[in-house]
């Protein structure tokens, strides 16, 4: 009984954390582009503009929610709700500090397996909310949704499985320790820097499943109006959007657990708090590189996209796993 | 004993979608009832203590194959099911059918329930990590692994050759 | 050592190969020296055992086995191989004429399309011919023997497009067949009473006389001799050597005068000693070579074509060597086989030659004519001089005049005749001047007088691949006698070891008179043919039909086998097969038909009826481990 | 009754849901989603035996069927794809030439 009053209170302090962060996120992006933009930004609502994720919600929640007519409505209301919940599944197996304290399913020893099948699922939100409003613009927003989310998983999983492969388990808890071999003083031992290809696959893999830019085809507004969101409103296009920024938010723990040490840092054998400091401020980075990103690269061809993803990273990743497999094979140090 | 309320609970929810499966309308659905139901199946493996399947036919089945069937479905806008009205000459179908697979299911229940079953002493819980699971592939399998994956090629190239728009 | 006597076959082989793989690709030129190269290589490999043999003694016998082939209770044959004085002169004849003949081809079937082929083929037959001479025991003999029969037939229909000569192949083909069914059936029989089919083992008990080998000597002399009229075509098999000239001519002088059709006289060379065990069946020999000499060369008399001349020739002169098997002077006999081989080789090639040169013109906007028509040639001497050289010598020696080989060789075989039976001797010494009155008509028609068409009169020496060869039998030829001079010449010594017979002196009348003889026909032949006239008119009569139809044996088949056998197999075909055989086939389909028919209902095209069959089966064989077991 | 002969009944009951499917359908992606589901069941019991007997055998088999049946949809919902654009219909009815 116990174990389970504990699962629970950490999911509810772990939902109470992602929705405030998925609100302020909001905020910094558009505080950061401004800055980016050589403007100020929201400013209007409280002190520095601090109070405006409150206004948005309110401003949301009280919009007259519209349901288009010949909309499947079962799958309509569905939709959002399959977009968000993956995302928030995924934080399950990540280790957010040192030890089992922190982390919801701590002893998963397929936990980077659960991370591929969750993103995978995640594909269906997107797809059926495209189907289900009924409309053209958005069925093939989100039948290129779906298409793009396929094509880099694939990469996405060739990184992780790289990640598995020099870890030698695919525990993330496993993952995190693995960075810290003895002959590597602290940042050089991080995944980033021992696997320079898999976090350039990952990183561009995550843009696309995110579906941001530049890979935010998705919801091309010269093309496709907002996409799969065209015929979502209020509430309902709020959970699309905390979708988004649950899932980038998600992707960059991913990435910061895979690729940059996790929750390690100095001192934290002493003080196990400075752990969630420190993976917090590691998500944080990664957050502000996807924003910075956005503003600064121009969105791609579709096409060029598709070409990349099947073209390029499955054969890189392919190319990267068979090299790592063959440096661990002969001992290799700091492959072995 | 908790294992089985779980795993009847568990039972109920698959029976429940794979209905929902069988009687549905609309392709759509008939397919979410059937990620549901596979998904539902994962969480059964995870009881049984096959977790590296649990994942597996989460990532495949849910996140593969079923979305391959619902971009289909999309594609050919094949979703709105025609009422299943049988041919001229097919009309014997249903009730045979319907009797068959009661029959197969009284057929199985006697046999799990009924007769005295052989018993069978369950070792110690054997070790189902990804790693205990790679060796067994890698070692005993290998042969089966290595066809496997020729299978999975022609299945590729075949599929690409039949869906290839002829000039 | 093996691999030494195994050579000379694979020499030839090896050559083949190459043809077969690479010869689309290859020149015709490489080609054909690769194909001639090879058969000069085995050549000089022969002549290498030749040598050692003479070193080492010649009763030391060169032997090789193989590879073991059949084993089966006590049967035991392998592949093995002999080199010992006998099969040595055969291989150096085959080998040395093989090599000329080749060389010659290579201007021979110049511009052919499927000179490739025939190259490989003509490879394929010298190293069966080689597998038959080379054999250590009777039944590796047979496959060489039906080897050479294959390639035979082969060459005889090389240019099968025409009907008549895919037709001649066949005939010549069956001909064999009817004596290669005696000689299996001799060879069973040898099996049967000695239980072994090795020379050594074979002959050493027929030496020894032993009773059963008496008993059934008879019997197996019969039946191989049936298999030697077969590929020596002798009365009654002769028949498909005519046709044979069907072939190109190089094929003729290879095959059907120099070595395959004597595989017969070699067989019963190599046999002897179970041929004399059968005195009578040897005297039924001797009569049916003298009649064969006879029929044949009183035929070549009528002939117009000038290689159906060269081809009855043939048949009297192998004739003239089964007549000396069946005396007894095995050593004539052979003695014969080799210098026929170098004069009836040179005759074909310088037929060749002439034919080459007459066809050309048939290229050159001229009128056509056949050119192997002798009443199409006349005056080619002083157009041809080496051809007419090559057709005099060949020619000369064929009609035994002296000092050229045939000379020695025929008269070796007609003082035995003397000695031995007067009726075979009579039969010979007809023959003998029949011999050179058509050696004289030939040369006459051929090449003297005035040219009778305008090929003729345009007619060019061959090129020199073709002349070379000619050059060397020539030589052959006028000198081949000297290998036995009368009296137990080199022959007769080398030979001993195998076949021990006592050599006869020079019988100095017998020679005088039969050179006149010869003189006397060929001056006959030079007075009745300088009025080219009367070849065009002397064979209307009737004896003329009768010698230009070679006595009528075809016609003779044709009605005692031919016609009975399509009779019978118009039964076979009309009431057996259309009859019984195809109406019961027939049931059986429409039985399966009408079957079909009734369960095609089961196919109704859906596959969920399909997936519900099979749930019944399903459903019923669960049951069953279920319920009863 | 334990918890491998539960899931085994269960198994068998979905595995009759899917041939219902199979024999009731008409639309060709129906019965193809419903072999998918006769495949999961048969899954569903190889595990359960997996785990009463105590052996990774079973799971092995699963790994296979899983593969097995990735191929077979690639290849299946190839053809189904095929057959729309000729036929306009998925409806296995319609695809009744081969009958005798």
């Amino acid at each position: 009984m116990a174990v389970i009053l504990e699962a629970t209170l950490k999911s509810i302090a772990l939902i109470i954390v992602l929705l405030t962060g998925f609100a302020y996120l909001s905020l910094v992006e558009r505080k950061f582009i401004a800055r980016l933009q050589a403007r100020i930004g929201p400013n209007r609502a409280g002190p520095f503009g601090l109070l405006t994720p409150v206004a948005d919600g309110i401003k949301l929640i009280f919009k007259e929610s519209v349901t288009p007519k010949a909309a499947d409505k079962p799958i309509y209301f569905l939709a959002p709700v399959l977009v968000v919940v993956p995302a928030l599944v995924l934080f399950a197996v990540i280790p957010v500090g040192k030890g089992p304290t922190f982390q919801l399913a701590s002893d998963l020893n397929v936990g980077a397996l659960f991370v591929v099948g969750m993103m995978s699922i995640a594909v269906y939100g997107v797809t059926l909310a495209g189907w289900a409003s009924n409309n053209k613009y958005a069925v093939l927003g989100g039948l290129r949704a779906s298409a793009q989310m396929i094509s880099y998983e694939l990469g996405m999983g060739l990184a992780i499985a790289t990640v598995v492969l020099m870890a030698s388990s695919a525990s993330l808890a496993d993952i995190v320790s693995a960075q810290y071999p003895e002959q590597y003083g602290g940042v050089l031992g991080w995944f980033l820097f021992r696997q320079p290809v898999a976090a350039a696959i990952f990183a561009v893999a995550a843009f696309a499943e995110v579906a941001r830019a530049p890979f935010d085809l998705v919801e091309a507004e010269q093309e496709l109006t907002a996409g799969f969101m065209t015929e979502y409103g209020g509430m309902k296009f709020a959970l699309f959007f905390m979708g988004e920024y649950v899932k980038m938010i998600a992707v960059s723990a991913l990435f910061t657990t895979f690729f940059l040490g996790g929750w390690s840092g100095p001192f934290v054998a002493e003080v196990p708090i400075l752990s969630v400091v420190y993976f917090t401020l590691k998500v944080v980075v990664c957050l502000l590189c996807f924003i910075w990103v956005r503003a600064s690269l121009p969105r791609v061809r579709y096409d060029k996209l598709m070409n990349m993803g099947w073209k390029t990273m499955l054969p890189v990743g392919l190319a990267n796993i068979v090299v790592t497999a063959v440096l661990i094979a002969l001992g290799v140090p700091g492959y072995a | 004993m908790s294992d089985l309320v779980i795993l009847i609970l568990l039972g109920a929810l698959s029976v429940a979608s794979a209905l929902g499966l069988l009687l549905s309308q609309n392709a759509i659905y008939a397919a979410l009832f059937l990620v549901l139901n596979f998904i539902i199946g994962a969480v059964i493996f995870l009881v049984l203590n096959a977790p590296f399947l649990a994942v597996v036919q989460i990532s495949v089945y849910a996140g593969a194959i079923m979305v391959l069937f619902v971009f289909v479905i999309m594609l050919l806008g094949a979703e709105r099911l025609a009422p299943t009205e049988n041919p001229p000459g097919l009309n014997y179908q249903r009730p045979l059918a319907v009797t068959l697979g009661v029959a197969l299911l009284l057929l199985s229940a006697y046999v799990l329930f009924v007769r005295p079953s052989t018993s069978v002493v369950m070792t110690q819980p054997v070790d189902t990590s990804p790693q205990a699971v790679g060796i067994q592939l890698f070692t005993t399998y290998a042969f089966p692994f290595e066809v496997v994956s020729l299978l999975l090629l022609a299945a590729m190239i075949g599929a690409v050759v039949l869906t290839r728009k002829t000039e | 050592m093996d691999a030494l006597i195994l050579s000379p076959i694979l020499f030839p082989l090896l050559g083949l190969l190459i043809n077969v793989l690479w010869g689309k690709r290859m020149s015709e030129q490489a080609i054909g020296w690769t194909a001639s190269f090879a058969v000069i290589a085995s050549f000089i490999v022969s002549l290498a055992l030749f040598l050692q043999l003479n070193a080492s003694g010649a009763d030391k016998a060169l032997h090789a086995v193989v590879l073991p082939w059949i084993a089966v209770g006590s049967l035991n044959v392998s592949w093995g191989f002999l080199v010992d004085p006998l099969s040595s002169v055969m291989m150096l004849v085959v080998t040395g004429v093989g090599a000329l003949i080749h060389i010659y081809s290579i201007g021979y079937m110049h511009g052919d399309e499927r000179f490739q082929r025939f190259f490989v083929y003509l490879n394929l037959f010298v190293a069966s011919m080689l597998v038959l001479v080379m054999a250590d025991n009777f039944l590796v003999m047979f496959v060489g023997w039906e080897l050479v029969g294959l390639c035979s037939y082969l060459l005889i229909g090389f240019w099968f497009k025409d009907i008549k000569n895919a037709a001649a192949g066949r005939k010549a083909f069956i001909a064999n067949r009817v004596g290669d069914v005696g000689f299996v059936l001799g060879v069973m029989l040898i099996f049967a009473t000695f239980g072994s089919l090795n020379f050594e083992t074979v002959f050493e008990a027929a030496e020894r006389r032993e009773e059963s080998a008496v008993l059934a000597a008879s019997a197996i002399a019969l039946l191989l001799f049936i298999g030697a009229t077969g590929k020596s075509a002798q009365i009654p098999l002769f028949v498909w050597l005519p046709d044979a000239m069907a072939g190109p001519t190089p094929v003729s002088a290879l095959i059907h005068a120099a070595t395959m059709v004597t595989a017969g006289v070699y067989m019963m060379s190599r046999a002897h000693a179970l041929f004399e065990l059968a005195p009578a069946v040897q005297t039924l020999i001797a009569l049916i070579g003298g009649a064969t000499a006879l029929v044949a060369g009183s035929s070549a008399l009528r002939q117009m074509d000038i290689k159906k001349v060269l081809a009855y020739s043939t048949i009297s002169q192998l004739g003239f060597m089964v007549a000396a098997a069946g005396l007894g002077v095995y050593v004539a006999s052979l003695f014969h086989l080799v210098t026929h081989a170098f004069f009836k080789a040179l005759l074909f090639l310088a037929a060749g030659s002439v034919i080459h040169a007459l066809a050309h013109g048939n290229g050159h906007g001229h009128s056509s004519v056949d050119p192997q028509d002798m009443r199409a040639m006349g005056g080619l001497w002083r157009r041809m001089p080496i051809t007419f050289a090559s057709f005099a010598v060949g020619g000369l020696a064929l009609a035994g005049l002296p000092p050229l080989s045939g000379f020695f060789s025929k008269d070796e075989i007609l003082l035995a005749a003397l000695t031995y039976s007067p009726v075979v001797f009579a039969l010979l010494a007809a023959t003998a001047v029949f011999t050179a009155l058509y050696v004289g008509r030939q040369l006459v028609l051929v090449f003297l007088g005035a040219p009778r068409s305008p090929n003729a009169e345009h007619a060019h020496e061959s090129p020199v691949v073709m002349i070379a060869p000619l050059v060397v039998l020539i030589v052959l030829a006028a000198i081949g006698g000297l290998i036995n001079l009368p009296g137990g010449g080199w022959l007769h010594r080398w030979l001993e070891p195998v076949i021990k017979e006592v050599a006869k002196p020079l019988n100095v009348v017998l020679a005088a008179v039969f050179t006149l003889l010869a003189l006397g026909a060929i001056g006959l032949a030079w007075t009745l043919y300088r009025d080219p006239a009367r070849a065009q008119t002397e064979g209307e009569s009737a004896l003329g039909q009768f010698l230009q139809q070679a006595w009528r044996f075809d016609a003779l088949y044709a009605a005692l086998v031919v016609k009975p056998f399509y009779a019978v197999s118009t039964i076979c075909a009309q009431v057996i097969d259309v009859g019984l055989v195809d109406a019961a086939v027939n049931a059986v389909g429409s039985a399966v038909r009408w079957a079909g028919a009734r369960l095609r209902q089961v196919q109704t095209g859906f596959v969920r009826s399909y997936g519900l069959i099979m749930l019944v089966g399903v459903v019923a064989l669960l049951a069953y481990f279920v319920i009863a077991r | 009754m334990d918890a491998a002969s539960f899931v085994v009944f269960l198994s068998s009951v979905l595995f009759v849901i899917g041939v219902m499917g199979v024999l009731l359908r008409r639309s060709a992606l129906m019965t193809f989603m419903s072999v998918e589901l006769m495949l999961n069941a048969a899954n569903l019991a190889f595990v359960a035996f997996a785990h009463r007997l105590g052996q990774l055998a079973g799971q092995m088999f699963v790994f296979f069927v899983m593969t097995v049946a990735a191929a077979e949809v690639a290849v299946g919902l190839a053809l189904i794809v095929t057959i729309f654009r000729t036929k306009r219909s998925t409806s296995v009815d319609d695809l009744a030439q081969l009958r005798g």
